[in-house]
């Protein structure tokens, strides 16, 4: 089985070709197509892990250009670590199939949307599936392709249309610095595979200073991609797609891609403490930063938003610490209660034909599956004990504590205390409350199952971490499993329920009047509404700053160039004007041209004494 | 006479053909003749392609004149002599002529006929460009491609087409004066005009302030075709002002002459001296590349857009042979042929753009996609394809270029992948604008999708597009050898 | 110092002399008969170089024939016969400066064209010898040289007679 | 016996060339213009003989060629006498920068 892995992403990207070549015609049957597409992936890829337990490492690479002497390989790569990846994109890719065939089941271009959906996950897979840097960037900024189609989906809305050009240009930000981390790599070793890139990173063949950089170079592609501070501010602007697509891509896959970066070329930052400490605090900082910002947002897709960006956060700072089963068990279960979350909330809005939680104010309470499952998300994501949420936590909270960051370990605690809390008051805010009683619509049943599927998920998945970590160390030796001490989980679930009752005696009992908090801390209020004013303060620097360039170009290419394509064009004017001065008639001005070009070769014949 | 000969001189099959037609036949017809015409060298290209694949080697060469002096002979012969890289550039070219005369069906209205024949000189003086081993040759084929573009732009064009005939014209003129005194500056000293003659006596002399002054005139005679900020504002004017079927090409190929050029005659002629003007070719590669993109990301018109960006492209390629290296130049290769075939296929969907609404100012257009999603979904792809999107073509050329620029000078390009980040934002700002949002405009309300036989041209685009996108080594393997030998001239 | 180079350096003095007044004087007359000057002595000069014949044929010819057409020219054209607008000064420089490259190059190569002795026997019989030159040995090109003088005669007097049929 | 160098009437032919190149190229009048030309040629006819006496292979040649060019400049005073006539006849002028019909 694991000799057909490269068909995997290749039935995904059939979905895509059918679709955008035949678009129109196969509009009702194309949302059934690419869901039994993305079906067979998936069932593909349960065989390749089935052979990943026996196998552990696979590669099949074949020339994909040569550059003098160095072949640049492309192929397929597997181990636990991919495995791992793949599993969760082409099943969470599946289950956003089905659920998108009720969500758009009216829409007039859901062939489209289809075709880009495949094109997404083909790139996911391939992304996951690379053996090199170079593969893996292609495939890293076609995920960014997809997204920004699925982001602009609703092309007619102006906000679409910004938000899908702000994710793409803020993650080529951060691709940039990747493109010049792997390429500073090649230099560094000749080669772009992950495999000799370990090898060279263990052999020391890097020049001093070069590991640091070269991980902190890859960090920041992994910042563009994963939303983390300072180059987060897309990820709640993309909110913007379909609300499928933010579960797909903007909560499970393609956001955690950036964990996922850091976890594959791990060797490299682990052979450098200062990429790793940068990590850490990135992360950390992302995660505390986040979930302040989502405390006071409206909007219900926007709190998830914030909440995916606290969230990766987590993973990173979990990396960081040097919790590498941590993060990615972290981003496992992530994907599956936040993708739960945001089916959920799809479900919400697509009912209630609303999405700010201060409209729906309760009305969701309605939707029966949609609220238990939203609820067993919410309850994950705080950390409620034995769900899955708290395992990968305490495994991170572990990590720190090994790591000996005690700083950063408060943060993470706080962080998770500050999760509790938002999550909880969105939950209460959309599904507690005295809303319009009216029944809203019903939603179908391919919605149904994805969320009861993902609920499921999130409430056993935190059981396997043992099996996890057993998974993943079967190719990596720093792949280790952190146990907390019995005090920390304690203190950790405290913490969680903490502030599940604290929102409930605001949200629910409604006896701190909020209103009040607002006015009492009305300039927090209004900084952290405004999210840290970081986009007016992008807008007021970066943009500013290079349109006043442009200015200057502008001007200079209107008065330094233009001036001298006017000086070249006088020139040969006067030229033109001379000789046509020369052209009178008169015999005599001819002959004097005559005698001076005979005087000047006479000249050249005596000072050469020959030819030339 | 040789195929290559033949091969050289098959526009002037459709040439005739084009001449034999009365004066007053319908431009239906002067379009179906000159597509066959057309077709004629895109077929023998590819006949050549498949014997040069067979034998690896095509050349035809006969003595043209020589001259004797007391020390020594002069000799000129007429040689033609394929390359991968020259083979490449030949495909581009025919394939690029064929489908601008498809794409200007709608466009050319005024006196077809003269229009083909000129299209055709053009053509035949770009084949010779190519195909030529010889820097008189080379000249002679350079010159005829400047006449019948003169009068392309001037006659064709829109609005300011006559003063921007006659600023090509000017620009142009100068550059060439400049190579013809290199070329004989060069000729004098070698006695031979075959670029391998050359380079073996160049290999043998020491005059290194020579060879710079030589190079430097090269670059100077290149740099005003490539075109070299500040020697573009002609070019800016080319891509606006004349049609868009002539832009196809021009910015297609005739841009690539200057990459072509500064490659053969500088890494190809001079490849020990060469690498001494690594800097500053990066420096103004760099200067090209971001003096491009942050005007292309204020312009209002999209055609100023696209010239902007075929500026900043060209800043890759001159970054790429500052690589100076084996990926330097395979990536500035890359990027010719890529930029042609993006550039074609851009200013093709700006031909049929402005033909539907008869304008380019994205100020006035908005929400292509709900009337027009194909045409919008080809110009999304190729503003992809330029702003380097991996699995298409720019991608290849620009990690390559840049992998060059890297080995030796990677302060530039740290400094150069700013511009990759502007790349996508004036793409971007430009093609969003106009296909997504609001719709704007009247003539969008009942504007017509690309239909049947308007896809072909942007379809075989795309499709070569993301062939060398998706397989560089299709193209790469057709250039190992013209590599190698650009490459292992330079002492180490 | 004999008696040839005295002769010479008289004779060449005023050829030069002759030709420098015909640039310096002010009437048209004066002009050419300063050039006058130049062409008798001229002759002298070929009577130097053994070439008694050619001399007659000078005088003849540039002091009696041409200068006596130009004369007459001078007067069935004659308004003003005097240059009285100033001369263009700018192009005499450029000219000036052109004339003196060249004869800066014509004169060194002159200084290093080496000349063998001169042949004893051209001034016995002189008139003798060129008759029968030219009478055997360029016999064609002297009747060639007798049509050209017909058609130029011819040439002449179409060009110069009055065209009072076409005017009237 | 010390007789004048060859280079001797060669210079003077030289110098007096050059005064009639001058004079053809600055002077207005077209008859001394013409006159100048025939200066010209009577350098030229100079030099010839000055060849005929002590050039390389010295013989009567030099002087016969020279005999034939007086022949051929009096024709071409001729004409172009006859030229100037029949302009003046009709432009009124003998100044030579009045005459610019080659531009038209």
């Amino acid at each position: 089985m694991i000799s057909f892995a490269w068909l995997i992403p290749l039935f995904p990207l059939l979905s895509f070709l059918v679709l955008i070549l035949s678009g129109k015609k196969l509009k009702t049957v194309s949302g059934y197509l690419a869901s039994l597409l993305t079906g067979i992936s998936f069932i593909f890829t349960l065989g390749v892990i089935a052979d990943l337990r026996s196998v552990t490492e696979y590669e099949a690479t074949w020339t994909w250009l040569t550059i003098g002497t160095t072949d640049i390989q492309a192929g397929v790569w597997l181990n636990p670590l991919n495995g791992l990846m793949l599993f969760i994109v082409s099943f969470v890719s599946l289950l956003v199939h089905i659920y998108s065939l009720g969500y758009m089941g009216e829409n007039d271009r859901r062939a489209t949307y289809f075709a880009y959906l495949g094109l997404f996950t083909f790139a996911m897979l391939g992304l996951v599936m690379s053996p090199n840097l170079i593969q893996f960037y292609m495939f890293w900024e076609l995920v960014g392709l997809g997204s920004f189609l699925l982001i602009g989906f609703y092309l007619y809305k102006e906000s679409a249309k910004r938000a899908a050009r702000k994710a793409f240009i803020m993650t080529r930000i951060g691709d940039a610095g990747l493109l010049v981390g792997l390429i500073l790599i090649f230099w560094q070793t000749g080669s772009l595979s992950f495999t000799e890139i370990f090898q060279a990173v263990e052999q020391n063949e890097f020049a001093p200073g070069m590991v640091t950089l070269t991980a902190i170079l890859l960090f920041i592609g992994a910042v563009g991609k994963s939303g983390q501070f300072p180059l987060h501010t897309w990820l709640p602007d993309a909110m913007e797609g379909p609300t499928p697509v933010s579960a797909l891509i903007h909560a499970a896959t393609m956001v955690a891609a950036g964990v996922y970066l850091v976890a594959a070329a791990y060797p490299l930052f682990l052979a450098s403490e200062w990429a790793l400490m940068i990590v850490a605090v990135i992360g950390a900082f992302t995660a505390i930063f986040a979930a302040t910002i989502g405390l006071v947002q409206d909007d219900l897709k926007r709190v998830l938003a914030y909440s995916t960006v606290s969230q990766l956060g987590y993973m990173m700072l979990a990396l960081g610490a040097g919790g590498y089963v941590a993060g990615m068990f972290h981003l496992t279960t992530h994907a599956f209660f936040k993708a739960l979350l945001f089916l959920a909330a799809g479900s919400v809005i697509l009912a209630l034909r609303k999405q700010n939680i201060k409209e729906i104010a309760g009305e969701g309470r309605h939707l029966a599956i949609t609220k238990w499952g939203f609820l067993a998300g919410t309850l994950a994501i705080s950390g409620f004990p034995l769900l899955s949420g708290s395992f990968s936590k305490e495994a991170i909270f572990a990590a720190l504590l090994e790591d000996g960051q005690y700083g950063l370990l408060g943060v993470a605690l706080l962080t998770a205390f500050l999760t509790s809390v938002y999550m909880f008051r969105l939950y209460f805010m959309v599904f507690h409350g005295k809303g319009a009683d009216k029944p809203p619509k019903s939603v179908p049943v391919s919605m149904k199952i994805p969320v009861i599927i993902l609920a499921a998920l999130a409430v056993i998945s935190g059981f396997f971490a043992t099996g996890f970590a057993d998974w993943l160390a079967a190719e990596q030796e720093y792949a280790v499993l952190h146990h907390s001490p019995t005090w920390l989980i304690f203190l950790a679930t405290l913490l969680s329920l903490g502030g599940i009752v604290f929102a409930y005696f605001i949200y629910v009992r409604k006896q701190m009047d909020r209103e009040e908090w607002k006015t009492t801390f009305s300039s927090t209020y209004t900084i952290l509404y405004h999210k840290y004013f970081i986009d007016e303060f992008y807008q007021n620097t970066i943009i500013y700053s290079t349109r006043a360039i442009s200015y200057l170009m502008y001007y200079t290419e209107r008065y330094v160039v233009e001036t001298i394509a006017a000086f070249a064009a006088g020139m040969v004017k006067e030229i033109g004007k001379t000789g046509s001065r020369l052209q009178n008639g008169r015999v005599q001005t001819y002959g004097t041209v005559a005698l001076l070009g005979l005087a000047v070769i006479v000249l050249i014949f005596v000072v050469r004494g020959g030819y030339f | 006479m040789g195929l290559l000969s033949l091969f050289v001189f098959s526009p002037i099959v459709g040439l005739v053909l084009i001449s034999l037609l009365s004066n007053n036949s319908s431009p239906k017809i002067v379009q179906r003749y000159a597509l066959i015409g057309g077709f004629i060298p895109l077929i023998v290209s590819w006949i050549v392609y498949f014997i040069y694949q067979r034998n690896n080697r095509l050349a035809e060469n006969f003595s043209w004149f020589s001259y004797e002096t007391d020390s020594r002979t002069l000799v000129i012969d007429y040689e033609l002599e394929l390359n991968g890289f020259r083979l490449a550039l030949l495909l581009l070219t025919t394939l690029i002529v064929t489908l601008s005369i498809l794409a200007s069906v709608k466009d050319i209205k005024k006196n077809p006929k003269l229009f083909y024949q000129w299209l055709f000189i053009l053509e035949l003086g770009m084949l010779g460009v190519f195909a030529s081993d010889n820097m008189f040759l080379f000249f002679f084929f350079f010159e005829l491609t400047l006449i019948p573009m003169f009068f392309l732009i001037g006659k064709w064009g829109h609005v300011e087409r006559e003063e921007t005939a006659y600023k090509y014209l000017i620009y142009n003129g100068l550059g060439s004066a400049v190579l013809l005194i290199a070329i004989v500056a060069v000729f004098i000293q070698a006695g031979n005009a075959n670029f391998e003659a050359v380079k073996d006596y160049m290999s043998t002399m020491d005059d290194q302030a020579y060879q710079i002054g030589v190079i430097v005139a090269f670059l100077v005679a290149f740099g005003v075709k490539l075109p070299i900020v500040p020697l573009h504002s002609w070019m800016v004017n080319v891509h606006v002002y004349a049609p868009p079927a002539v832009v196809m090409i021009h910015a297609g190929v005739l841009l690539k002459i200057g990459a072509y050029g500064l490659l053969q005659f500088g890494a190809g002629m001079f490849p020990e001296t060469f690498p001494l003007l690594a800097v500053t070719l990066a420096v103004l590669g760099l200067i090209n590349l971001l003096y491009g993109a942050f005007l292309a990301l204020i312009q209002d018109d999209l055609r100023k857009v696209f010239a902007y960006a075929s500026v900043s492209h060209m800043g890759i390629i001159l970054l790429g042979i500052a690589g100076m290296n084996t990926a330097g130049y395979q990536g500035a290769i890359f990027q010719t042929i890529s930029h042609g075939l993006i550039s074609a296929l851009l200013f093709y969907l700006v031909g049929v753009l402005i033909n539907r609404t008869s304008t380019t100012n994205l100020e006035k257009l908005g929400g292509l996609w709900t009337t027009a999603p194909v045409l919008s979904g080809f110009f999304l792809a190729a503003a992809l394809a330029g702003l380097g999107l991996p699995g298409m073509s720019g991608f290849v050329s620009e990690f390559m270029a840049f992998l060059g620029v890297f080995e030796n000078l990677p302060v530039f390009g740290a400094i150069g992948i700013i511009g990759i980040i502007l790349t996508a934002v004036y793409f971007l700002r430009a093609i969003l604008n106009i296909s997504f949002g609001k719709r704007k405009g009247k003539a969008l309300d009942k504007m017509t999708d690309l239909r049947n036989l308007e896809l072909l041209p942007a379809g075989v685009l795309l499709a070569f597009i993301i062939l060398i996108g998706v397989y560089p080594d299709s193209l790469g393997q057709l250039l190992q050898i013209t590599l190698e030998t650009f490459v292992a001239g330079m002492g180490g | 110092m004999n008696g040839e180079i005295i002769a010479f350096a008289l004779l060449s003095a005023a050829s030069v002399l002759g030709a420098l007044a015909m640039l310096y004087v002010s009437k048209v007359v004066h002009m050419l008969l300063s050039l006058v000057l130049t062409f008798f002595s001229l002759a002298g000069i070929y009577v130097l170089l053994s070439a008694e014949f050619v001399a007659v044929v000078q005088v003849l010819i540039y002091s009696g024939a041409v200068s006596i057409m130009m004369i007459f020219g001078i007067m069935l054209t004659k308004h003003k016969d005097q240059e009285n607008r100033p001369p263009n000064i700018k192009r005499s420089l450029i000219t000036g400066a052109g004339i003196i490259v060249f004869f800066a190059a014509v004169y060194g190569a002159i200084r290093k064209v080496p000349f063998g002795e001169q042949t004893p026997n051209l001034h016995e019989a002189n008139t003798e010898q060129i008759g029968i030159k030219i009478f055997s040995y360029y016999v064609i090109p002297f009747e060639v040289v007798s049509v050209v003088l017909l058609a130029a005669l011819v040439g002449a007097i179409l060009l110069a007679r009055k065209e009072g049929d076409d005017q009237s | 016996m010390s007789s004048v160098p060859a280079q001797g009437y060669l210079i003077l032919a030289l110098i007096l060339f050059c005064i009639g190149l001058f004079g053809a190229l600055t002077k207005r009048n077209t008859i001394i213009v013409l006159i100048s030309i025939e200066l010209m040629l009577n350098a030229v006819n100079l030099n010839l003989v000055a060849f005929s006496k002590y050039g390389i292979n010295p013989n009567m040649t030099g002087q016969v060629f020279s005999l034939f060019s007086i022949t051929i400049a009096a024709a071409e005073a001729a004409v172009g006498i006859a030229i100037l006539l029949s302009l003046y006849r009709n432009r009124r002028t003998v100044h030579i920068d009045e005459m610019d019909t080659l531009k038209h």
